[in-house]
């Protein structure tokens, strides 16, 4: 699928401008080295996440309604973040619209139509611009290199919500990392639950949860996670040493947003990505990629 | 006419929310009718009688029933009314129960729409004509569609009792998927040693005529008439010459081909006999697969053939059968578990389905019987078996369950602890469906004596993780998660309709479910017919069921036929349209709208043309009459009058009235 | 001749027609039945053999003398007992569903369907909801009747 | 955690409760049978009191105390994994998610610091427009006792300049706000009714 229009609403959401400003950097820098131009919602506020919605759903719609009026008022009909999370709320929002369209226009108060379409960063990279532009434009190859693509919970899920990809085994940042030389191995744990939110209440849960994928990448002999999720990158990455006080382990697995692979792989300033913002230092894994040829082989864009 | 309303309570199941006793004194307010009552129960006996005493007694000439389903009793009360003289079609009878009583629990609208469908009854009864069926001579011979197990039952039934029997298989051999089993619940009786006599019998016996590998192109015609197109695919080999030598086999160089025999855990040679015990024994080329009929190289089967049978110009061809009866017996395919992205979506060798599980363990499978992993050759110690896939699952569109799963799961964990004695059997399960002669029984002595660990709960992912596959499930009994690290998992997918099943229910007219089972015309008391006269239905076809009661509905279906054929004519329905020559107009728009090609030119003395009904052939659809412009055409006791009457008594009101 | 209509029918009741043909819709009304599946009671079933069987002037005759809905239902296409019946019938009341505004008859007041004799729910579904909409026009006021024919003339 | 010993029916059964949360989820609680598979796909089950499929049980029994009370429905991550996998369609998640604000409705939230961060964030929410970690996790720290979670992290965090100190306040707070505001009206109106 290719939308013809390439300008559409940044929704960043409050920790991508954060604790994940690395995800809000190569996200920009990404879209702007592939021509798609984000619009900043202007004045944009929190969506209302989890806690609003447990609140009371109706909050939460209005609240991330807020963002989806200001993104109709600037006439554009798709908005992207990168949080999925931010993203669950906005569909969230749209749902609420449709089942009680009364209360929420009523709390809301701003002109709504519903009519706009909320994306993941992840759905636009491959649905707009897709693994065959990316082979075409990188300059960097990731060969060699095992990177195991991590989704989490709500990229996929639930289909009828996602509608996008596949809720079991999504493919999409596979294909994605396949596109730059990686090797990447079938990834079981690929929708498995990272721990989500209860890094700050339940510190022991995100504990368990993170030390099985770390593990089970590290079986595959992973030399990097890729993800599309600030909350997947912080419990992984802010917390494998929390994980490995946990397991008694001594993980250092890089965890890297695929924005920023893509990103590196099309030459983009590292500074530019928030390279230097991971906690689990990636600048091995970069320093050995070495420059590709000018012309691809067969063999290698296998 | 003088009209009797019988009312029937049928117990409380219209007396409950109707009041029968108003609505029969409301009837006798209706033009004609001189008596009217309610009855306990109108179809038993001594309501028959009632009814046949009020016709003698009350001089009675049209009788009008307001019971259950015209769909259910109607053949009873006709052949009531029949016994006390009148004419079985001077009656009529009124849905109180299906369409009023059981909708509702609103006496006063029930009792009320109740009178409303009385009233239109007698209305419709009044126009009523006495109908005489006639006489057409059976051709007895029956088709049978299928040769899995039930249709084997129905094709020997029949043959037995002398039926010429035209036997019709889809596969290159008969034998289904009971060929493919090792053994059989409850019993553990070798599959093969009980089905394969019968499969001989069917070879051997001159009354039945086999064409295997061929399907059903078209069917035409009526009960005891039907024109029946049968495909001969193409097998390259001509099967008069073949004797099954299987030198071919030995020596055909395309050894990748898929062997379906096997559910894809083997492969077999381009040019093959399924197995060792195939009817017929003849060999067969796959064409996707054949060197030669790819890439136009090899021939090698050609040269080597001792009988010169190799025909690589082989085309299909169809050939054309008359018989009586049909008995359907087209079976079913398991649940393609792909849909199931949490257990692999099939992308893991090492998670097999139930039949390929029956392969793996079978004599005659792709290990000679050793139960080995697909994906190393190693022998697993931890098997761990998931019921319902596929099965109670609304989310996949199968709310159904499947029936046999239980019990195949409970054979093969005993055949899995029989040949591996060391190793771990783990049943994931929701519930245990055991409903048979001894298979509770069974079901307890794979946990008893064989000492299978059954787990109360389903199974939320199977993953690899090195050597192994992780199977993560819940037991709902202790509320805790039970992960296995298990060596091979087999899903006990479900039982989904045959391929092609509703292309060909539309070519035999017959109806099907929306699962693609088939209809049959009454669930309890008429399970292996269907609602056209003449086809039965037998075997997993009609919807889920196991050996048994496959051969059970098999044997019914070869009764049903024999039953049929044991008459040397079959009465015609009267009710069929008929011309009225002096309205007739000769247009011939009828001739071009009957589907059954029953209408016909006639010319008259004056050599003026009019239609002419066929009355053994017409079917009494009454598409002719709604299309006739003169309305010349009517359909026998469904005539225009009678439906309009029917009408503006309902609905005319005061301006009618 | 009894009158029917004003007897039979409170102001709650309005009257339906139901053509069924025998071997799919009727079929699935039974099997409503049987499930024991909440219906409307205001619509009375004529059984026909097919909806081959239906002439477009049953439907016009029905709302004329005074029905307030017609429902015909027949088997899904391609499942005809009697092979092409239903074609015939979704061709002819196609036609007579477009004509029926020019009588001055609210085409909502007619409907076709296909339910096949395994479908009790939804037959179920298709009877609620064609009461559902009977009940929001109101009694048929014939083809005199001032306000169908309005609302017939604001279809165009 | 409420204990449930016996249940005398039906004394013991709350259709209200039954109703409410099918109207609020738009669920029909009664199409679950009991597979398990909700349980086996959650990755939550070892830390739950009652199991996802048990918490279904006890909603089609009507036990709103039991439900209600229970820790479980404020573990659930909301990670879909059930409602992916329920073979009768039904939202599981979006169930967990009705329980969770009938719960805070009711006032019977069992795991108060996960209460107490959801009120800080909305809190934060409510002032400034947007999230401000850094004070969020502040006073929530201070508020939950335990001022020294991830105490660990935060020099880390620190170095890389990823938790600003000065709250980023939008524009539009007051339209925030107010859309609280039009809400509490709205919820108080609700009760009323």
């Amino acid at each position: 699928m290719n939308r013809t229009a390439k300008r559409i609403a940044y929704y960043p959401g409050c920790s991508v401008v954060g604790t994940s400003v690395e995800f809000d950097q190569s996200t920009r820098a990404l879209c702007a080295a592939l021509g798609i131009e984000l619009v900043e919602i202007p004045d944009w506020n929190c969506c209302g996440s989890t806690p609003a919605h447990s609140y009371d759903p109706l909050l939460g719609a209005a609240l991330a309604g807020r963002n989806l009026a200001l993104a109709e008022e600037m006439g554009l009909d798709v908005v992207m973040t990168p949080c999925p999370s931010c993203l669950k709320a906005l569909k969230g929002a749209l749902r609420e619209y449709e089942e009680k369209q009364h209360s929420f226009l009523n709390i809301l108060q701003m002109p709504f139509s519903g009519q706009i379409r909320p994306i993941s960063v992840l759905q636009l990279l491959y649905e707009d611009i897709g693994p065959k532009t990316i082979r075409e434009q990188i300059r960097y190859r990731l060969t060699n290199k095992v990177i195991v693509p991590y989704y989490g919970c709500l990229l996929s899920r639930p289909p009828e919500f996602a509608q996008f990809d596949d809720p079991e085994n999504p493919i999409s940042m596979d294909e994605l990392l396949q596109a730059m030389g990686a090797s990447v191995p079938d990834f079981p744990y690929k929708t498995e639950c990272c721990g989500a939110a209860y890094g700050v209440t339940q510190n022991h849960i995100v504990g368990k949860m993170t030390g099985r994928i770390l593990d089970m990448a590290r079986c595959l002999g992973a030399d990097a996670v890729a993800v599309a999720c600030p909350l997947c990158q912080q419990n992984l990455d802010l917390r494998q040493s929390q994980v490995n006080r946990y397991w008694h382990t001594t993980f250092q697995m890089p965890v890297v947003y695929i924005t920023q692979f893509l990103g590196f792989a099309l030459g983009i300033d590292p500074k530019k990505l928030g390279l230097d913002k991971l906690f689990v230092s990636a600048d091995d894994l970069f320093k050995e990629t070495s420059e590709q040829p000018e012309k691809l082989t067969e063999s290698t864009t296998a | 006419m003088r009209i009797g309303v019988f009312v029937c309570k049928c117990g409380t199941n219209i007396a409950a929310t109707v009041d029968t006793e108003a609505v029969a004194r409301k009837a006798l307010e209706y033009p004609d009718v001189v008596y009217a009552t309610d009855y306990m129960y109108s179809c038993s006996e001594p309501g028959q009688q009632e009814i046949q005493q009020a016709i003698e007694k009350y001089d009675l000439q049209g009788v009008v029933v307001a019971a259950c389903s015209p769909r259910m009793h109607e053949v009873t009360f006709r052949r009531a009314v029949e016994k006390a003289g009148l004419n079985r079609y001077m009656f009529e009878q009124a849905n109180i129960r299906e369409h009023c009583s059981w909708i509702s629990k609103d006496t006063e609208a029930n009792t009320r729409k109740a009178m409303d469908l009385v009233r239109m009854s007698v209305e419709k009864l009044r126009f009523n004509q006495p109908l005489f069926s006639s006489q057409v001579p059976i051709n007895k011979r029956v088709l049978v569609i299928g040769g899995g197990i039930s249709g084997i039952q129905a094709a020997l039934d029949c043959a037995e009792g002398g039926l010429e029997v035209v036997m019709v298989e889809r596969e290159s051999t008969i034998g289904g998927k009971m060929a493919k089993l090792d053994k059989t619940f409850p019993t553990i009786d070798c599959s093969s040693c009980i089905l394969g006599p019968k499969m001989v019998d069917v070879a051997q016996n001159e009354n039945i005529h086999l064409y295997a590998y061929s399907e059903i192109e078209s069917v035409s015609g009526y009960m005891g008439n039907f024109k029946v197109g049968i495909r001969k695919k193409a097998t390259y080999v001509d099967w008069d010459a073949c004797t099954g030598c299987g030198l071919c086999t030995e020596k055909c160089p395309a050894k990748k081909s898929f062997d379906g025999f096997n559910e894809g855990l083997d492969t077999t040679t381009a040019i093959n006999i399924p197995f060792p015990q195939a009817i017929p024994k003849k060999a067969r080329i796959d064409p996707k697969y054949c060197w030669y009929l790819i890439k136009e190289k090899c021939k090698i089967c050609q040269k080597i053939c001792p009988v010169d049978a190799i025909r690589f110009d082989m085309e299909n061809e169809t050939v054309e059968e008359e018989v009586g009866a049909i008995i359907v017996a087209t079976g079913f395919d398991l649940v393609d578990h792909s849909v199931y992205g949490e257990y692999g979506g099939g992308h893991y060798p090492d998670v097999i389905t139930g039949l390929q599980f029956e392969r793996l363990v079978s004599a005659s499978g792709p290990y000679g019987g050793h139960i080995l992993r697909p994906s190393d050759g190693k022998e697993p110690k931890n098997i761990v078996f998931i019921a319902c896939v596929g099965s109670r699952d609304p989310s996949i569109g199968r709310p159904y369950c499947s029936g046999i799963c239980c019990m195949y799961i409970a054979k093969q964990v005993i055949l899995a602890r029989d040949h591996i004695p060391d190793c771990n059997c783990y049943v994931f399960y929701i519930d245990i469906r055991a409903p048979g002669k001894n298979y509770e029984e069974f079901v307890r002595r794979a946990q008893e004596d064989y000492g299978v660990q059954y787990i109360r709960g389903r199974v939320g992912k199977v993953y690899p993780k090195g050597e192994h596959l992780v199977v993560q499930g819940i037991d709902t009994l202790l509320g805790i998660q039970v992960e296995v690290e298990a060596d091979l998992v087999v899903l006990a997918t479900g039982v989904a309709a045959s391929a092609g099943a509703k292309e060909l229910a539309e070519k035999l007219r017959i109806s099907y479910d929306e699962y693609g089972f088939y209809m049959e015309s009454h669930p309890k008391l008429r399970p292996v017919e269907t609602n056209t006269a003449g086809v039965f239905l037998a075997g997993v076809c009609q919807g889920p069921k196991d050996i048994p009661a496959s051969v059970a509905q098999g044997s019914a279906a070869a009764a049903k036929t024999q039953a049929l054929f044991s008459r040397d004519t079959i009465e015609t329905d009267p009710q069929i349209a008929r011309v009225n020559e002096l309205m007739c107009i000769g247009c011939g728009k009828c001739i071009d709208v009957c589907p059954f090609g029953s209408i016909q030119w006639k010319t008259l003395r004056d050599g003026s043309q009019k239609a002419e009904v066929l009355d053994t052939v017409c079917q009494g659809c009454g598409l002719c009459n709604a299309t006739c412009p003169p309305k010349a055409i009517q359909l026998q006791h469904c005539t225009d009058d009678q439906i309009l009457a029917e009408i503006e008594v309902l609905c005319a009101g005061e301006r009618h009235g | 001749m009894v009158n029917s209509k004003e007897e039979s029918t409170t102001k709650k009741d309005l009257l339906m027609v139901g053509f069924l043909c025998n071997w799919c819709s009727y079929g699935g009304a039974d099997t409503a039945g049987v499930c024991r599946f909440n219906q409307p009671t205001d619509l009375r079933i004529i059984r026909i053999p097919c909806t081959g069987r239906m002439d477009p002037l049953f439907v016009v005759k029905a709302l004329i003398y005074g029905a307030d809905g017609v429902l015909v239902s027949g088997c899904h296409p391609k499942d005809c007992h009697y092979n092409k019946g239903n074609f015939y019938a979704r061709r002819r009341l196609e036609v007579l569903k477009q004509f029926l505004p020019f009588m001055g008859i609210h085409t909502d007041r007619f409907r076709y369907t296909w339910v096949s004799s395994s479908e009790g729910q939804l037959w179920q579904q298709v009877v609620t909801e064609f009461s559902e909409t009977i009940h929001g026009l109101g009694p048929n006021l014939g083809v005199h009747g001032e306000s169908d024919a309005k609302a017939a003339m604001s279809f165009f | 955690m409420a204990i449930l010993n016996s249940l005398r029916m039906p004394r013991d059964c709350d259709e209200n409760f039954i109703h409410r949360v099918e109207t609020e989820s738009r669920q029909q609680i009664s199409k679950c049978y009991q597979c398990g598979n909700c349980s086996a796909s959650c990755a939550y089950t070892y830390v739950y009191d009652y199991p996802v499929n048990q918490i279904m049980r006890l909603i089609q029994l009507g036990q709103k105390e039991v439900v209600l009370r229970s820790r479980s429905i404020w573990l659930c991550a909301d990670c879909q994994a059930c409602t992916t996998r329920c073979p009768c369609n039904i939202d599981i998640a979006r169930v967990m998610e009705t329980l969770r604000f009938l719960s805070v409705e009711e006032d019977t939230v069992s795991i108060k610091n996960i209460q107490l961060f959801y009120d800080e964030f909305i809190n934060s929410v409510k002032i400034f427009g947007r999230v401000f970690e850094t004070g969020l996790l502040a006073t929530y720290n201070l508020k939950a006792k335990k001022p020294f979670t991830d105490i660990d992290l935060a020099p880390k965090v620190l170095k890389k300049g990823k938790l600003s100190i000065k709250p980023h306040r939008i524009h539009g707070r007051k339209e925030v706000s107010d859309i609280f505001k039009r809400f509490e009206d709205y919820r108080n109106k609700k009760n009323l009714d």
